[in-house]
This record gives structure tokens, C-alpha cells and sequence, in this order.
């Protein structure tokens, strides 16, 4: 079940909890579906030198980072034996507390979905050409890098 | 040769634009890094990687006259 | 932030979408999680032989399945870096299609949670008095048998 | 001594309840199980673990008279 043609998998603001929940009711339906595993990225407060991170803004090269996710989805259902998968990313300023990224496999059985999301988020944070901006609570900023 | 060149986050703090072209011939991406150098001294000091037709490159790849994009190190999720 | 008395991680019925982003949407207060990641358990309408599985119906025995839940929560918390970890499981009959078990894992850190949700799905699995009768469409039944 | 003995899922459909009580004296739970399978032959045939106090017992354990239970295989979630 992957499709060809690369998905805009970019939303404007916070991914919100609504929205995870009427994704994970429209899988109902599918019912040789028997194990779902979800990952949500939230924005920490981090405390970094004294000040607190109070948003991350998100901007991406979107062509490029939606023909990777396009890629990483191809390459997921190839590895793994996986009924459906979604992947959200959030642009612009979400909060602290809120959520910037859903992804979210579903197969028959547990071991595979295990797998398939673990390996999609390390894909993610590794070749996806997003860029977050921490902002401090007193409006000055440091940008972030993945470890 | 005209050059379409986009910047992103850390890298277009640093250019100030975030698009901008440029006129380089018969170049490689080291020959591009040394022009944008030239121009933005303070990415000599910065790490990232250079895009071409939306795949990263290395130093010795070829420039096709395509989209070109300056990357600074991925922080999504 | 683990407690120290078991809980009654059963819920009467399946565990709707609502519930779910419920869930979701209470840790957005909790500004030092970063990474969440949840499973969830749907029935799967298999063929067995020929015939269709239309329902599980789960009984348990509980106060020993709670003691279990607890000293597997527990455990967790030993071994993982965790903010919060919430499980929950169904009792009676679940449609296929339906959820039937929710556990929910947050970190500060994504390496984190994957290792603690896989760690814990597998942990109950093996080890909560948890029994589960597929019901086909005829109404006959079979004993399903965790692997 | 009076047990306490509950019956689930697969076991409770042989015995055809899911609690009863019997009387038995100095004894492990390996006499426990010739007991019941004397009692309901069919549970010969099944898999079934037994648990003293809400924890897995083994054929050596003694009885110690407080909650019994014979626990068909796990199948949660």
C-alpha cells in the first residue's frame, strides 16, 4: 500500500491531539490491522544556559524534505511488512507542550511496527531538510541541531 | 551559467535572503563554496551541505545549473 | 513518578479514538516530555479455518493481572528514562476493528521510549492473566494463545 | 484445609464454573493437579499454569490454603 507520487506531509502550526485521534479512528475499518505504534514529537522547555525555550519555529526545504519522506516511506514498506503509515511535520512556531510530529504504522502483528517506527523517526531526524529555532522566552533564539 | 541558490534557518541569518542567483561557469561545489565564502565570510565558520536538485552533493560534484540550496544541520521532529 | 499501589488498568468495553487523544492532550501541560510513543492493540478479523474472527472477548483474572501491570510499571521506571508511562486494557467483547489495548510512554528523549514501549508490550504479553476468546461469525470460538 | 480455587478462560468452560472450594491437607500443587484432573479428566489435556497468591507456582510448592488459580495461556492485548 505505498504510493507513488510524494505526499505533503507538512502542516501549518501544532499537530493536535483531535487530529491523532480521528487518525487512529479511520484505521477502524481496517481490520486486518492487529498493532498500531504511534510517535509524537512535543516541544521541550528546555532550560539552555539559564533561559527557557518557550516555541520552536519550524521552517524545511519542503521539496526536497517531502521527496525524502517520500523516499523513507518506499524504503519503510520495503523492509517491513506494514499495512499503512503517515507521517505529519508541523511548520511555523508550535509551543512548548505542543505536538510537532506524528508518525504513525500499522501492521498484523506487533513485531514489525516495533521496528518500522523506530527506523522511520531515525530516517526522519537524519535526512529531512527541516530546521527548528528555538525561542527563548525573551525572544532571543539558538538553532537546534539533532543528536 | 545562472544560478538559483536558496538558503534555510542558520544559513539565511548569516545571507540575510533566502533565494538569490547567481553567475558561475564550468564550477564545482567546492568553486561555489569558495564564491558564497567570498561573499557571506561568516560561512566559513558554519557547518552545512549543499543540495543539488533537491539530493545533497559533495565537493567534487559538478554544478548542472539546477536548484541549488545551502543546508544547515537537519533539526526536524 | 512511579506510584506505589497497582492501579486498575482495565476498562469495561474497547478504548475509543477520544480516549486516546484525551490522553494525548493531558501531557501538553507536562513541557519536559519530548518524545511519546504509543501502542495500541486492535482486534484483527482473521481467518481461522475458514471462519472469521468477529469479536474478542477478554476476561481476566484482575486483581492478579493489576499486580502484574504494577510490578511491570515498575520495572519500567527502573530501567527507563521515563516522565510517564499509562496502560490500559479492555475486558468483554471488542469488535474487530476495535481497540483493545492502549500503552502510552513519554520521555524527554526518543531513544528512550521505544526501547520502554516495546519493553513493556512485550511484558504484559507474557505475563498478565489475560484471556482472550475470538468469537467467529457462526459464534463458535477459539481460545487465542499469545505468541 | 479448605481451597479456594478459581477457574479462567479455557479451564473455566471444562470445569463449568470459575471458583469452588475443596478440602485438601499437606499438600503441594502437584496433588493440587491429580485432584482436579481426577476430578475433570479433560484438564489432562490442557495447558494450564497454577497461581498461589496472585504468583506462578511450581508442581513442588506446598499449599499454603490462600487463593488458588488455574490460569489458562495469556492472551492479552
Amino acid at each position: 500500500m505505498s504510493d507513488k507520487k510524494p505526499k505533503n506531509v507538512f502542516i501549518e502550526g501544532a499537530i493536535s491531539s483531535e487530529f491523532i485521534g480521528n487518525s487512529i479512528a479511520k484505521h477502524q475499518v481496517k481490520t486486518n490491522i492487529g498493532a498500531h505504534n504511534i510517535f509524537l514529537g512535543q516541544v521541550r522547555a528546555d532550560n539552555i544556559e539559564g533561559k527557557v525555550v518557550s516555541a520552536i519555529d519550524y521552517t524545511a526545504y519542503q521539496d526536497m524534505a517531502n521527496e525524502k519522506f517520500h523516499e523513507i516511506r518506499e524504503a519503510t514498506f520495503e523492509k517491513f511488512n506494514l499495512t499503512c503509515m503517515h507521517i505529519y511535520h508541523s511548520l511555523g512556531q508550535i509551543k512548548a507542550g505542543e505536538i510537532c510530529l506524528f508518525v504513525f504504522v500499522s501492521s498484523p502483528r506487533r513485531k514489525e511496527v516495533f521496528k518500522a517506527l523506530e527506523y522511520v523517526v531515525e530516517e526522519i531526524k537524519a535526512k529531512a531538510p527541516v530546521f527548528g529555532k528555538e525561542i527563548f522566552e525573551d525572544e532571543t533564539h539558538k538553532w537546534k541541531v539533532n543528536t | 551559467m545562472q544560478l538559483n541558490i536558496k538558503y534555510f534557518g542558520l544559513i539565511a541569518e548569516i545571507t540575510t535572503c533566502t533565494e538569490e542567483t547567481l553567475e558561475l561557469s564550468n564550477a564545482t561545489i567546492a568553486d561555489l563554496k569558495n564564491v558564497l565564502i567570498g561573499k557571506y565570510p561568516e560561512l566559513n565558520t558554519k557547518d552545512f551541505q549543499i543540495a543539488q536538485n533537491k539530493e545533497i552533493v559533495s565537493n567534487e560534484t559538478l554544478i548542472s545549473g539546477e536548484e541549488l540550496a545551502l543546508l544547515p544541520p537537519f533539526s526536524g521532529g
